[in-house]
């Protein structure tokens, strides 16, 4: 489904991705680790062409999608949750969710119903302005609007940081029923161990800009000592 | 130990988001601190307040027993208080020399319309700084066409040359390779040893910080969560649950 | 930002040399010079007169470079300080403000009258627009706007000449002795030159311009060293405004009258056109701008008519995108 | 009494053609970060498509729908030959519209000559207005200038294109993952903010001289009236032009032009000086 070799990205004059190697399979859900400062966001931003990558392929079911602007690879079926979730905060939530549809054509722009079957809050509160809603309610109205043009490979950067347990278990519950249904392929960059180990199929590991290491989830249930190495102090 | 730095209940808010929750402080002279923390935990809020880019809510910073709350950057600047920036605040167009001349000229007595004397001390001074920090061979170049890494060394370079009784470093080593990361740790640890400074560090890089630090602030919400060597901090359940987000 | 290391070789330029050491800048200078003293051998009173202004010019732009090039203040309106210098000098060497006569109403006292006064001003302009952080664009309409309406103020005050401006201003005398040959007025006008280049290159090569190049780079890093920056953009300007002023006193001086378009915007945009195109970040690149876009100006204005300006524009929009530093400021800048 | 009403009628007519000008560039700022220096000459485009309709012989009305499109039609051109070039260096996109505008400002004078020129008032006739004789024309200014200020508001705050260009400005990079072709919407925009000027211009050649200078007068006050307003915000350029066009014109009735321009102007700066961000602008510049 996704396939990147030999990534190279470089953000701010320090070459950031050294070398990514990492193949995702099809209705797969993996998980990206590793500390802060390793390069996990980049890796987002250059599969969503939000920054070039400087050489390397990345392919989307066989297709190169490196170097594209975002807006292609958004066309192509990548949806994308950034870090921060950066929901437009002046809008309703009905005019977040609309967004997404804005490149077809007019008459084909619909937000699909059944996205309010997982999100039904989205629904209730479909007038109200974005920026009053809680982190963890922003955090699905970001999850939703990377829904709405029913993408391949959902991209999601830290969907648990700044939200409350409770929150992180009702998203976690969600991406995997969307993912048992529609056999969505997710990549997720996450930290957070609860929802890594209730969320994965496998585990990537990012150490200084390369995959260091990749291993299915319960392999890692067993033994979490490349968790510790990986990850902790 | 004489206290060098002191933060009182120090307070600030964003809208509704608490950056900075009732923070105090407190370092010593010659003190070397890491602060660590997860991301939006406030550290590099604290800095800004530290360096006066932001007002605090509330709560007072103390710095050489002188209040220094809300007082502009530069008065601050002037003080004693350097700072390196996350991203290498640098001067791109500026030879190297030249970025680590700029702070010298404070302590220029003739005017600043005047070239400095042939014979002055401060071409050995720069000299000496640029030997500290590996970039000697490199005096003429351009900033722009250094290294990532080296960029960082160069303001570190720049912050020491004002000769700041404290020095705050923001995210050291971010970007760098290995190598130069180990260079990095051996840098800063020798300038705590042989300049006797307060260096206050944050970092993500717990290698890193492993290398370098005395002693080490955890940061979590807005507030201090847990303060000690790096064997208590790193042996310590409730630290690596906020690090790991873990709940069981 | 690219880094390439591999094209500069960092062993064969020594030590000492900082960037703001620019030995090829200052040979050509003095080239430059040699030439411009032994020209008037050659040549016949006209061209001596058309180089006379052509230098005039290129004081006004060395001027806009240090504000704009090395300050990093993208001025529009900077013939305002030209203007007002011309005006200023021309008021007070024909005796028209009450209570300036006697030693006051002498040209030097006009010359230096002019100078001050505009530095003031300058000082108070620069108070409002640099403390109030204004900065790139906003900063260069602000300006922009205020050359207009300097302009329309010249234009509508009789006691200045309103439209027509002041003519027969009396000659630059010192102790006596008038500039008025065309020969005596090129060897004043050169040796102000020169002077405003060394003064300039002089403050750009100091710990000052070091600074105010580095607040250029990087305004918050400098503050943090405990650097005003406002307080140096301040100065930059009051010194730009100087010079500025300088060379329209001179121009008075050349060219016998003052008009309302010496103020306006056109002018403005004239030099900015003068320093983009010849490199804003060298003063002796400016100069020689001023020398080139004038010169050409004189011989395709009457070949190409008013397709001249039309030229001028497309040639600069193109010059904007394809050399960013300017003609002359790629090869004599390192 | 009738003095006045005339007075906050011209003044009104001033405003509102100036907010067309205005919101034009303010839209092309917040959404490209880009100054556009030929908004003027726009203004100037527009005009004088006015004076060629009536060399052709075809009359003011044409005009109308001419000026927009064929200003909209060369603001695209505008910024597909230059601009596009420029967007990682903002600063040097001034210059280079800067350079644009001097280039068309002289197309003109070759193209009709340095001269004012007047163009035949198509409405001669007055009508009565709060008891008072005015003349239609001017009314029909005013009028038209509400129904394009409302229709841009309309546009950018009800339509689906409204919402993408309001998204790109909050947040390009985000607006960009969710599938908006940015580059299309930056051209899109910069020809709407174009033909905005465009349109401005041609409704006020009839009661204007057209000559070459005459985008200037409209320009700066544009660009006074967004900063006093404040950038970002649609409802700041109404303050601002407001305020900066109905100074200035209630002004010059009483003192000068020149001096309602110098009073105008320093107010303009000593505002800007104590609330950097504008009246109506967010905490950030």
């Amino acid at each position: 489904m996704l396939k990147i070799s030999n990534l190279h990205t470089s953000y701010g004059g320090s070459l950031i991705l050294q070398g990514i190697d990492l193949k995702v399979k099809r209705a797969e859900i993996m998980v990206i680790m590793g500390r802060n400062g390793m390069g996990k966001t980049t890796l987002m931003k250059t599969i969503m062409g939000l920054l070039p990558p400087q050489s390397g392929k990345i392919e989307l079911e066989n297709e190169s999608i490196g170097g594209l602007k975002p807006h292609k690879i958004a066309a192509k079926g990548v949806g994308f949750v950034p870090q921060g979730r950066e929901i437009f905060s002046d809008f309703t939530v009905w005019d977040n969710l609309r967004l997404a549809t804005m490149r077809y054509p007019r008459k084909k722009r619909c937000v699909p119903e059944k996205l309010f079957e997982y999100f039904p809050i989205l629904k209730e509160r479909k007038n109200q302005r974005a920026g009053s809603f809680s982190g963890g309610e922003q955090q699905m109205l970001a999850i939703a609007r990377a829904l709405v043009a029913n993408p391949k490979l959902l991209l999601l950067d830290e969907p648990s940081e700044g939200i409350q347990p409770s929150i992180i278990q009702e998203i976690t519950r969600i991406l995997r029923a969307i993912n048992k249904e529609t056999g969505i392929t997710i990549v997720i960059v996450e930290q957070n161990v609860d929802m890594i180990l209730d969320l994965a199929d496998t585990c990537a590991f990012l150490e200084k800009g390369r995959i260091a290491d990749t291993c299915p989830k319960d392999a890692l249930q067993k033994d979490d000592s490349m968790i510790t190495r990986y990850m902790a102090l | 130990m004489t206290i060098i730095l002191k933060t009182e209940r120090l307070t600030k808010k964003f809208g509704g988001l608490t950056a900075v929750d009732h923070v105090n402080m407190t370092l010593s002279k010659g003190e070397l601190r890491c602060i660590i923390g997860p991301n939006g935990c406030g550290k590099s809020t604290l800095f800004n307040l530290i360096t006066g880019t932001y007002k605090p809510t509330s709560g007072r910073i103390a710095f050489k027993s002188k209040d220094i709350t809300g007082k502009p950057v530069h008065i601050i600047g002037r003080m004693g208080i350097g700072r390196k920036f996350q991203v290498p605040g640098i001067f791109n167009q500026l030879t190297v020399y030249d970025n680590i001349r700029v702070p010298f000229f404070r302590d220029q007595r003739r005017s600043l319309f005047l070239k400095p004397r042939k014979d002055s001390d401060i071409h050995q001074k720069i000299t000496a700084l640029l030997q500290k920090i590996n970039l000697d061979d490199k005096a003429c170049l351009p900033a722009i066409h250094l290294a990532h890494g080296e960029k960082q060394w160069l303001e570190i370079g720049m912050v020491l040359a004002r000769r700041p009784q404290l020095m705050l470093l923001d995210e050291p080593t971010a970007g760098m390779t290995a190598a130069e990361t180990r260079k990095t740790a051996q840098l800063i640890r020798n300038i705590s040893r042989e300049e006797k400074m307060t260096i206050l560090v944050i970092e993500h890089d717990i290698g890193f910080v492993r290398e370098i630090a005395s002693r080490i602030t955890v940061l979590y919400k807005g507030a201090v969560f847990k303060e000690g060597s790096y064997e208590t901090i790193q042996s310590d359940e409730a630290v690596r649950k906020i690090y790991l987000g873990k709940s069981r | 930002m690219k880094s390439d290391i591999s094209t500069i070789k960092s062993t064969d330029i020594s030590m000492q040399r900082s960037v703001f050491w620019q030995p090829r800048p200052a040979w050509i200078a003095m080239g430059l010079a040699a030439i411009l003293v032994l020209f008037p051998m050659t040549q016949n009173d006209y061209w001596i007169v058309q180089l006379t202004q052509l230098m005039v010019y290129g004081i006004f732009a060395m001027s806009l470079s240090l504000v704009w090039g090395y300050g990093g203040i993208l001025c529009f309106g900077h013939a305002v300080y030209f203007g007002m210098g011309a005006y200023i000098y021309t008021l007070i060497v024909k005796g028209m403000i009450p209570g300036f006569s006697g030693i006051l109403a002498t040209s030097i006292a006009g010359l230096l009258t002019a100078v001050l006064c505009v530095s003031l001003f300058a000082v108070v302009v620069g108070y409002f627009l640099f403390y109030g952080r204004l900065k790139g664009p906003y900063l260069g309409i602000v300006t922009l706007a205020i050359a207009v309406i300097a302009e329309r103020i010249a234009v509508d005050w009789y006691y200045i000449g309103g439209y027509n401006g002041l003519f027969s201003i009396p000659p630059f005398s010192v102790a006596g002795y008038e500039f008025i040959t065309p020969i005596a007025l090129f060897y004043f006008v050169l040796a102000s030159s020169a002077i405003a280049y060394l003064l300039l290159t002089h403050i750009v090569q100091s710990p000052f311009g070091a600074i105010l190049r580095a607040i250029r780079d990087n305004e918050a890093r400098a503050e943090s060293f405990g650097y005003n920056s406002a307080q140096h953009k301040i100065i930059t300007f009051a010194i730009g405004a100087a010079v500025a002023a300088l060379s329209g006193a001179l121009f008075a001086i050349v060219t016998e009258f003052v008009s309302p378009t010496l103020i306006g915007f056109g002018l403005s945009t004239e030099v900015l056109i003068w320093v983009a195109l010849g490199g804003k970040e060298v003063i002796l690149a400016s100069f020689l701008g001023a020398l080139l876009v004038r010169t050409l100006e004189t011989y395709l204005s009457e070949l190409m008519a008013y397709y001249w300006i039309l030229f001028l524009g497309v040639f600069f929009v193109a010059a904007v995108i394809l050399f960013p530093k300017g003609i002359f400021g790629r090869w004599l800048s390192d | 009494m009738t003095d006045l009403i005339i007075q906050l009628l011209s003044a009104m007519n001033f405003v509102l053609v100036l907010i067309m000008v205005a919101m034009g560039l303010m839209i092309i700022f917040g959404l490209m970060n880009v100054i556009n220096m030929a908004h003027g000459e726009f203004f100037l485009l527009g005009a004088y498509t006015v004076v060629m309709t009536n060399r052709l012989g075809i009359g003011f009305w044409p005009a109308l729908v001419l000026a927009p499109l064929t200003v909209g039609f060369i603001g695209m051109l505008i910024e597909y030959i230059c601009i596009r070039h420029l967007y990682h260096r903002p600063l040097d996109t001034i210059l280079a519209t800067w350079g644009v505008s001097l280039a068309i400002k002289q197309l003109i004078i070759i193209i009709f000559g340095p001269a004012g020129l007047t163009v035949a008032p198509p409405l001669p006739q007055m009508v009565t207005v709060a008891g008072i004789e005015y003349p239609a024309y001017r009314v029909f200014i005013m009028a038209i200038a509400l129904i394009i200020i409302a229709v841009t508001f309309y546009i950018f705050l009800k339509t689906d294109f409204g919402l993408g260009a309001r998204a790109v400005i909050a947040n390009r990079d985000m607006a960009a993952t969710l599938g908006i072709n940015t580059r299309r919407m930056y051209r899109t925009t910069f020809a709407f903010g174009s033909a905005l000027a465009g349109l401005a211009g041609a409704v006020m050649a009839p009661v204007m001289s057209c000559d070459p200078q005459m985008g200037l007068g409209f320009f700066i006050p544009a660009f006074l009236s967004i900063l006093v307003g404040g950038t970002g915000t649609l409802y700041g350029v109404l303050a601002g032009g407001a305020i900066v066009g109905g100074g200035d014109s209630l002004l010059s009735f009483h003192f000068s032009p020149v001096a309602a321009q110098v009073v105008i102007f320093s107010l303009a700066i000593f505002l800007i000086r104590i609330r950097p961000q504008g009246l109506l602008g967010s905490k950030k510049p």
